[in-house]
């Protein structure tokens, strides 16, 4: 085990099973033709578009017709947000949304906020938990829509959405739910849990990067984000990542058909490894709701310690992880989520993101929890803020 | 994304830990940063014998202070001010833009600690810069 | 060869070069880090990311920090015109464009003139080249953007580029070109040319689907349309489609690399085809201009037959071509590109478009002649128009 | 995207032509829409004896139209008339919903050909609707 790598950071992106990578294959060098072809080869293209589409709404319980595909969770945020708020537009400008979404999210709310919206952040208790009495107040009669995140993919909490999009429905308020890093983890039903909006990305669930999809229920008012071709049933152009949603819908027939034993699998590698981690390292904490979180998710703070070279001195012992979100480099500003949830900026900056996949197993974990005691043990004497702590005598 | 000299002086950082009777001790950056340097100085006849440091901060920053101390131990004061940021990234085979602030932070704790070391001993000291807090300039935002 | 496909709608999209495949492969299933994660995995990605950024930027004359990935060419064209448009909304609201762009362009000004933009569509001559004289007369002092075409999907019109960009930077107007038809096809050197924003598809030079690339040349003011992280140096969110941008990469140096003898054997192609059909089948006429067009298209109009019979029948022969564009499942409509040329409802209806490849052979262009002059004499024969001109003695 | 049916009608049209002594002819559609399909009928003592057509249009125009003259060969006039888009879509096992304005289009073109024998008959005629050209409501934009 030693020189290999140990990858836990499926919460940042996973590998492509090769299961679904034979599944998208044919579809680069021999069944290439353009979905929107009326030829044979076209019309194969098409198919497999449509038998993706069908996979992919049975799954989530919708009809396929409510599915759309795009180019990212990116988009498909981005689409959601932007589309269903300059739809409603005429009807108000008064947008919900948490503290602690993904860029995507926020950074979408911004823009708009930027062109004349309102935007209500609603905020979360010191496990990531948004309080639906919140949500509930915050609604105004201007309010079109409301963007709620159902796993967050840094500290894996998952919100009450039934409960959120229950309140939405009864006010008359679009319910878009960011499930990027819930999907593949949770058996969602969308139609069930009455949302209006659902973003998800292949890459997070064994399937290839850059491709996603927006569930739109229908009737729902919302405009178009990427003009031009009569693709997606005229509302999403581009020619169609026919390998891309081949591999999605393959990627997560995989996971809904092997959903309960996934999380069994990540639930006993998360709890092996907190619990040896809080046995064996002092001043640690661990950030998000023990039990509603993603099963592969831990999320720790380890006090005098900076994220980025805990993560390097991991990287050196083949341990790929992720302090709060992948993209540390270049960052000096601490995790919103972290700071949301309560942590000081000190404590922000010390936080390791363990996100498990399958093929993770215990001698891994125990692997990891070895080299961490190292490592932090050899960060902290070198790190004037124990130093302190210590001369002030512990507290 | 750092040269090899820099994961050199991140995994083996040279002068790490504290002079009990240090003749200057500086601290620079602060934790909202999330980039603390403190460097203690021994110095006798004006030149620098002795010097540690404590680092809270990414790879670039242990390595920057690891670097710096190397770089001005047994230099007299006068050179070892001369130490500028840029000579620092230089001596490292250069760093990623967004961890360039390291080594100004490198740079103005050895200016701290030798200020420290000449108002013990009852010199003037000028104006230095020193980082006012996160200014948000250095980097940017985490994504996944 | 007859039970054999013959494609020739490589306009329409192609098939992924093998050697293209190769490369893209290992970043499916075993170099599948997030290019945003500071561990080995992830700077791996960055890395090939990086490499295929230099790599298109060499091609296109231009530094690699002035190309930005998207998820297709729809998303680059988008980005360009949106973002533009916005970005200088202070300065001035009047945009021009042509009236042969693709949807991906003329929906976008479509959209804005639902926004308060004003859009002047430039016409074209019958051959659907601009006239740079009518380009410079449409600009006006709050003209603060210009969306020409390199080269035409339909009729594979090549545009007088280096003119029109020139009366752009002239009067200080930025310029946009959808390159998606020309890239692999030309040696485009975006700099000379004094192009500020480049448009371009992997598919249509044998790279992969749903990915492409916005050019931005340094200093062009130009708003982001993908909020979210910090990807693409903060200007275009969402998780990189790595394996896709190494196959567009790879794709395109092969296409730079060939580019002569591809333009070579897709000349001898068309001719072939053009003087052959010209030749055997009356009442025919040739779209677009006979020199200043991609090598590889040939589009005609049959008078008296409905393009998607036609295709059809072709189809049923093992042939794989298009009506004009890839869509005309359940279109009525005539192509705007054929009209605005000047061709009747009438005429528009019957064209075909063939668009060679490096596979096609000689034989093929022979084959194709063969079942043409035989499916249009059929289709003709069961043409009530064709019955009319006939019994009106054929004038 | 066609059903058999449909490419067997297409690729092998029953009653291709036209009947120089008809009793009734009747066109319908444009060319501007794309579809335009012209009937002839030979009537004797009220039985439709023998149709023919031609169409100028996609697939599935050509397909319903022959589909549409067998239908109806061997019929009275009045069971003719009877002949509804939705029998023609289900003899041709489906259409694609962006190409059921065809099998409409075979219904008027059996109407239209009726009443131009009826009106060479002496017949009088009830408003009949006819397709007034392009609504752009049956399809949309080409693209790839
Ligand atoms: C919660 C959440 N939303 C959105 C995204 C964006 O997805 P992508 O980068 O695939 O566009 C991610 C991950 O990147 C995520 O974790
Ligand atoms: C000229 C032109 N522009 C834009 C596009 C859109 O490219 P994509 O469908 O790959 O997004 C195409 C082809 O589809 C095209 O031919």
């Amino acid at each position: 085990m030693n020189k290999n790598i140990i990858y836990v950071d499926h919460a940042a992106t996973t590998y492509v099973k090769p299961e679904v990578f034979e599944e998208m294959r044919p579809y680069f060098t021999d069944l290439f033709g353009n979905p929107s072809s009326i030829y044979s080869l076209g019309r194969e293209s098409k198919k497999a578009i449509e038998n993706a589409r069908s996979q992919i709404a049975y799954c989530l319980g919708v009809h396929p017709t409510e599915i759309y595909f795009t180019g990212s969770g990116t988009e498909a945020d981005n689409w959601a947000i932007k589309g269903a708020a300059y739809a409603n537009r005429k009807k108000g400008k008064h947008l919900i949304t948490s503290s602690i979404e993904h860029h995507a999210v926020l950074h979408c709310f911004q823009f708009l906020e930027k062109e004349g919206f309102e935007v209500t952040y609603l905020p979360v208790n010191e496990e990531g938990l948004i309080n639906p009495d919140d949500l509930a107040k915050a609604i105004r009669p201007d309010t079109t829509l409301i963007s709620i995140m159902f796993a967050n993919n840094e500290i894996g909490t998952i919100q009450p959405i039934k409960e959120l999009a229950a309140i939405a429905k009864e006010k008359g308020v679009i319910f878009h739910t960011d499930a990027v890093q819930a999907m593949g983890n949770i058996d969602i039903k969308a139609k069930d849990l009455n949302i209006d909006l659902l973003s998800m990305s292949a890459h997070k669930f064994y399937g290839p990067k850059g491709v996603g999809a927006l569930y739109i229920r229908k009737g729902v008012r919302i405009d178009n984000f990427v003009h031009g071709g009569a693709q997606e049933r005229n509302k999403r152009a581009g020619t169609e990542n026919v390998a891309g949603v081949v591999g999605m819908a393959a990627a997560l027939k995989l996971a809904y058909e092997n959903l309960e034993e996934y999380n069994r699998h990540l639930r006993k590698l998360s709890d092996r490894f907190i619990n040896s981690v809080m046995e064996r390292i002092p001043y640690v904490r661990l950030n998000g709701n023990r039990e509603k979180r993603l099963p592969g998710n831990v999320n720790l703070s380890f006090r005098f310690v900076e994220g980025e070279s805990l993560l390097l001195m991991l990287d050196m012992k083949g341990i790929q992880a992720s302090s709060g979100s992948a993209c540390t480099s270049g960052s000096l500003d601490p995790s919103h989520v972290l700071l949301a949830i309560g942590l000081s900026h000190e404590i922000a900056h010390g936080s390791l993101r363990i996100s498990f996949g399958e093929r993770n197993t215990e001698e891994e974990v125990d692997y990891i929890v070895d080299n961490l005691v190292e490592i932090v043990g050899k960060l902290r004497q070198m790190s004037p803020l124990y130093e302190d702590f210590i001369k002030k005598g512990g507290q | 994304m750092y040269s090899e000299k820099v994961m050199d002086h991140f995994m083996n950082p040279r002068n790490v830990g504290e002079i009990e009777d240090a003749d200057g001790v500086g601290q620079v950056g602060n934790a909202k940063c999330g980039d603390i340097m403190k460097m203690y100085l021994k110095i006798e006849n004006n030149v620098i014998v002795d010097v540690k440091f404590r680092t809270f901060g990414c790879g670039a920053a242990i390595a920057t202070s690891s670097i710096a101390t190397e770089m001005i131990k047994g230099k007299t004061v006068e050179e070892a001010l001369k130490l500028t940021n840029k000579s620092v990234v230089e001596a490292l085979d250069g760093l990623p833009p967004a961890k360039l602030h390291c080594s100004i932070l490198a740079e103005e704790a050895v200016v701290a600690a030798i200020e420290d070391y000449k108002r013990r001993h009852g010199h003037e000291i000028e104006d230095a810069q020193q980082c006012p807090g996160c200014c948000g300039k250095c980097g940017s935002s985490r994504d996944e």
